[in-house]
């Protein structure tokens, strides 16, 4: 039946979770392509055969050819036929349009939470999609950046909500004077500071500083 | 809407309690309108402008103050805010981003929509428009037969451009009335509604469409 | 129609077959579009079901008229009148709605559209809506919402699966103190809805389109 | 989070929990800012003046920053008394249809107060010998409305505009998946069932007074009841 294996193609990509794709299956995709030309091709013989079948009708009637020129002068059954072909290669272009639109929004959607394509996803794509990936990043780079075009912020940043910035910490040895965001501050033991969370993290690490009791939870 | 006419004169927005809405909370409000309602609305040129003036107002101020102890709790509370305020202003870029990306050829099709863009947004439009149209020409439109490769009509023969996603006016939405506007009409049997300032509805998006535009109504 | 052209939820739901009379019979394709027939014409009246993407175009031409099939028939209605919340929807019919909508407005075209179907199909709504109602917050574990699940059409699913989602992330937020992790970890994995690709959104507005 | 598959549930707890960080709250400062009016200058705002023992309010957001640096001590909201919320309750089971004005963010208000603190200190600092109390009433409150929203719901049968004020904003988030999706459901039945009496549909131009609604009675919206 037609539009089947067009079908079949688009139920590949949707029965997935939408953070993954399959493979493109460009041989699948290749054979609906050659169906739509088929269908295409004998929708385009049926109409021809009709009218020039009509025309010789005319003839033999000793009509003016020249009637013959516009619209279907078909039978009904024939312009049956041709709406079968004709609806056929609308359904297969809606499956084939959906199947390349869905993956590529899968495939924005990767730039937006993972910044550069997964090597699991990147061995499914197609050549045009992993150009789309690189083209999408720029744009996408272009609208974030700061002057001309852009509005100076990473929007793929802070997907949720913030808490406080800064956490309570406890120095647990003599460091240094080190300068955070907030300022600079002097790391002796024993002494408790309010920091910028996203800075800490490496005096934690390295054993410097620990977190006092979170930020705030009980 | 008052504009900016010295830099740094953003003490007029003050608290709620006493002189109207701050920017912060104009902000707050414009991000759930755009993430409540199904079609992306007008740009808040003004307020846009006036919160990114006022960060970068907030961050020479926090570079002025940080090097004094006796200042270090304001700087605190300065650079607490400054994150809430960030990610509300980031929040808003990306969900009118989305919409834009979902609707693209609605929008450029539609002049009236189109201007609610900002110009960055609306270069933004274009730009991937030309990048998601050229995609889908060259993965799939141009291997069809001319008559069906066209990217808005599924047939060139088709009068209407019947491939363009648009945004769905009919979905319901909660909505609250900031300003009195007595009996509403709110569909097409001509029922109607008394709309109060503090009234909480849920309602058909298109039934409030025009009053979400005039400020009437906040979507929630 | 395009607002939801590129609809995977609505792709799936037109793969539906239908039963439908040939009004003029067909030339040419018999064989591909009756499987029964070894004959390229087809004759006038002749019965077939057919895909519901192929039946607009086709019923708003006077070129077939198409017929409620037994999923929404008269034994159906019964049923449904007795007990519409039993009924298994997904094994008749996975996009029950969706597809309700779109044979209804092909048989209008045709002229063969039956006055009680769409209150048939509002009705039947109304009677499982109140199940899912009150099933969907108290689903305690996914087996159960699965069980659940199994009798849904894909519209009510959607429904179902996005009120328990609502209700699963309240309660994980009630139990979360105040405090967050210091390091925030962005998931990648997402659950997702059964109906697959298209975002909730979408899938919401196309189930009930 | 996903990005471009939002949709239709534009919030999630956290979210609201956010928004509600900007209710104000009365606290009691134990120190002063060194500004000239003692005052802090904010783009929400200006905040204060912080002096040592001298009431103020403030956001949630601000009280906590400052409530963590035992910078002030921070006093229950009015609607939060034992014997206030006894009321509430008392007036959320007596009448069916209506809600009792709350605050809009409640319920994320509460359960700050309720769960913040590194050893639980700050729920016994705001409400002492109260707090159990309080704590039960604001809980069975929340059952009351929820379960009003729910048994409401259930009279659904139609789509229609509904009035549902002083509902509060975490009780919008858990039903506006499923009622949205569900009114949106009845109302393309609606239009189907209207297509087959042979109405006009209300596809594109405004909702203006036309000659139809003339013809027809018009009705308010309906409030949204229990037990109908």
């Amino acid at each position: 039946m037609f539009g089947k294996q067009a079908y079949e193609l688009l139920q590949e990509v949707a029965s997935v979770p939408a953070d993954n794709l399959p493979p493109f299956n460009e041989e699948a995709f290749r054979s609906v392509i050659d169906e739509v030309h088929m269908q295409h091709e004998r929708l385009t013989t049926v109409y021809n055969e009709s009218r020039e079948r009509h025309r010789q009708r005319q003839e033999e009637e000793g009509g003016d050819p020249e009637e013959a020129a516009a619209g279907w002068q078909g039978t009904e059954a024939e312009a049956t036929e041709l709406m079968v072909y004709h609806s056929a290669i609308l359904r297969n272009k809606r499956l084939l349009f959906t199947y390349v639109k869905e993956r590529a929004e899968r495939i924005q959607e990767l730039r937006w939470t993972h910044r550069t394509l997964p090597e699991h996803v990147k061995a499914n794509l197609s050549p045009l999609e992993q150009q789309y990936f690189r083209q999408y990043d720029r744009l996408l780079n272009k609208y974030c950046r700061s002057g001309g075009q852009g509005v100076g912020l990473d929007l793929t940043a802070d997907p949720t909500p913030p808490d406080d910035p800064y956490v309570q910490v406890r120095v647990l040895r003599d460091y240094a004077d080190v300068v955070f965001s907030s300022g600079k501050v002097s790391l002796r033991r024993g002494k408790s500071h309010w920091l910028p969370s996203d800075e800490v993290h490496p005096l934690v690490m390295d054993g410097v500083l620990e977190l006092v009791g979170g930020t705030g939870g009980s | 809407m008052d504009t900016q006419d010295t830099e740094f004169d953003f003490l007029q927005s003050g608290p709620a309690s006493t002189s109207g809405r701050s920017d912060a909370e104009q902000l707050k409000s414009a991000l759930q309108n755009e993430k409540a309602a199904p079609e992306i609305l007008q740009y808040e040129t003004d307020l846009i402008a006036r919160i990114e003036q006022n960060l970068d107002y907030q961050d020479e101020q926090i570079e002025l103050l940080k090097e004094n102890d006796d200042m270090k709790l304001l700087v605190e509370i300065y650079l607490s805010e400054l994150s809430r305020v960030r990610y509300l202003l980031r929040a808003y870029l990306r969900v009118r981003l989305q919409k834009i990306e979902r609707h693209v050829m609605h929008i450029l099709d539609n002049a009236d929509v189109a201007a609610r863009l900002s110009a960055k947004e609306a270069q933004f439009a274009r730009d991937y428009f030309v990048l998601f149209g050229g995609h889908m020409r060259a993965a799939a439109a141009s291997h069809l037969p001319d008559a069906f490769s066209s990217l808005v009509r599924q047939a060139s023969a088709h009068p209407g451009k019947d491939m363009v996603p648009a945004p769905d006016l009919d979905r319901h939405a909660f909505c609250r009335v900031l300003e009195d506007r007595g009996s509403v009409t709110v569909d097409e049997e001509g029922n109607v509604a008394e709309f109060n300032r503090g009234d909480l509805f849920v309602i058909r998006y298109r039934a409030i469409q025009q009053l979400l535009a005039e400020g009437a109504v906040e979507l929630l | 129609m395009g607002s939801d052209y590129y609809s995977v939820s609505s792709l799936l739901a037109e793969e539906t077959y239908v039963p439908v009379r040939l009004v003029h019979g067909c030339t040419g394709v018999g064989c591909v579009i009756d499987p029964s027939s070894d004959r390229p014409d087809l004759p006038a009246g002749a019965r077939l079901d057919l895909p519901l993407w192929m039946v607009p175009l086709m019923a708003g031409r006077n070129m077939l008229q198409a017929d409620l099939p037994v999923f929404y028939g008269n034994k159906m209605r019964r049923k449904m009148k007795a007990g519409a919340g039993c009924e298994d929807l997904r094994v008749r019919c996975p996009h029950y709605y969706t597809v309700a909508t779109q044979l209804h407005a092909a048989m209008q075209a045709s002229v063969t559209a039956d006055e009680d179907f769409p209150a048939f199909i509002l009705n039947t709504f109304r009677k499982r809506y109140k199940e899912l109602l009150t099933k969907a917050p108290q689903v305690e574990s996914s087996l159960e919402a699965s069980q659940i699940q199994t009798k849904l059409s894909a519209e009510e699913s959607q429904l179902f699966t996005a009120a328990a989602e609502a209700s699963a992330a309240y309660h994980r937020w009630r139990s979360s103190g105040d405090s967050r992790p210091l390091v925030r970890v962005c998931s990648v994995k997402r659950k997702w809805a059964e109906s697959g690709g298209e975002g909730d959104e979408n899938a919401v507005a196309n189930a009930a389109g | 989070m996903a990005y471009c598959r939002q949709g239709q549930w534009p919030c999630t707890p956290e979210e609201m929990h956010f928004n509600a960080k900007d209710e104000l709250i009365t606290i009691v400062p134990n120190f002063s800012l060194p500004t000239e009016n003692a005052t802090a200058t904010c783009i929400g705002g200006e905040f204060g003046p912080f002096q040592p023992n001298r009431e103020v309010a403030v956001p949630l957001w601000l009280a906590h920053t400052l409530w963590k640096r035992k910078k002030c001590t921070i006093k229950a909201p009015d609607w939060m008394n034992a014997e206030h919320l006894d009321a509430v309750l008392g007036l959320e089971r007596q009448d069916a249809s209506a809600f009792q004005p709350l605050p809009f963010h409640y319920i994320e208000m509460a359960h700050f107060l309720f769960t913040s603190g590194t050893d639980g200190n700050l729920p016994q600092e705001v409400f002492g010998d109260e707090l159990a109390r309080v704590k039960d009433l604001v809980e069975l409150v929340q059952k009351a409305r929820m379960n009003k929203i729910l048994a409401g719901l259930t009279t659904l049968q139609s789509a229609m505009t509904v009035k549902l004020n002083h509902l509060a904003a975490m009780e919008i988030n858990a039903v506006r998946p499923f009622f949205l999706g569900s009114l949106d459901m009845f109302w393309k039945f609606q239009q189907m069932e209207e297509g087959a009496i042979g109405g006009t549909q209300g596809h594109g131009g405004s909702l203006g007074s036309g000659q139809r609604q003339q013809q027809q009675q018009q009705a308010p919206a309906r409030q949204l009841r229990a037990g109908r």
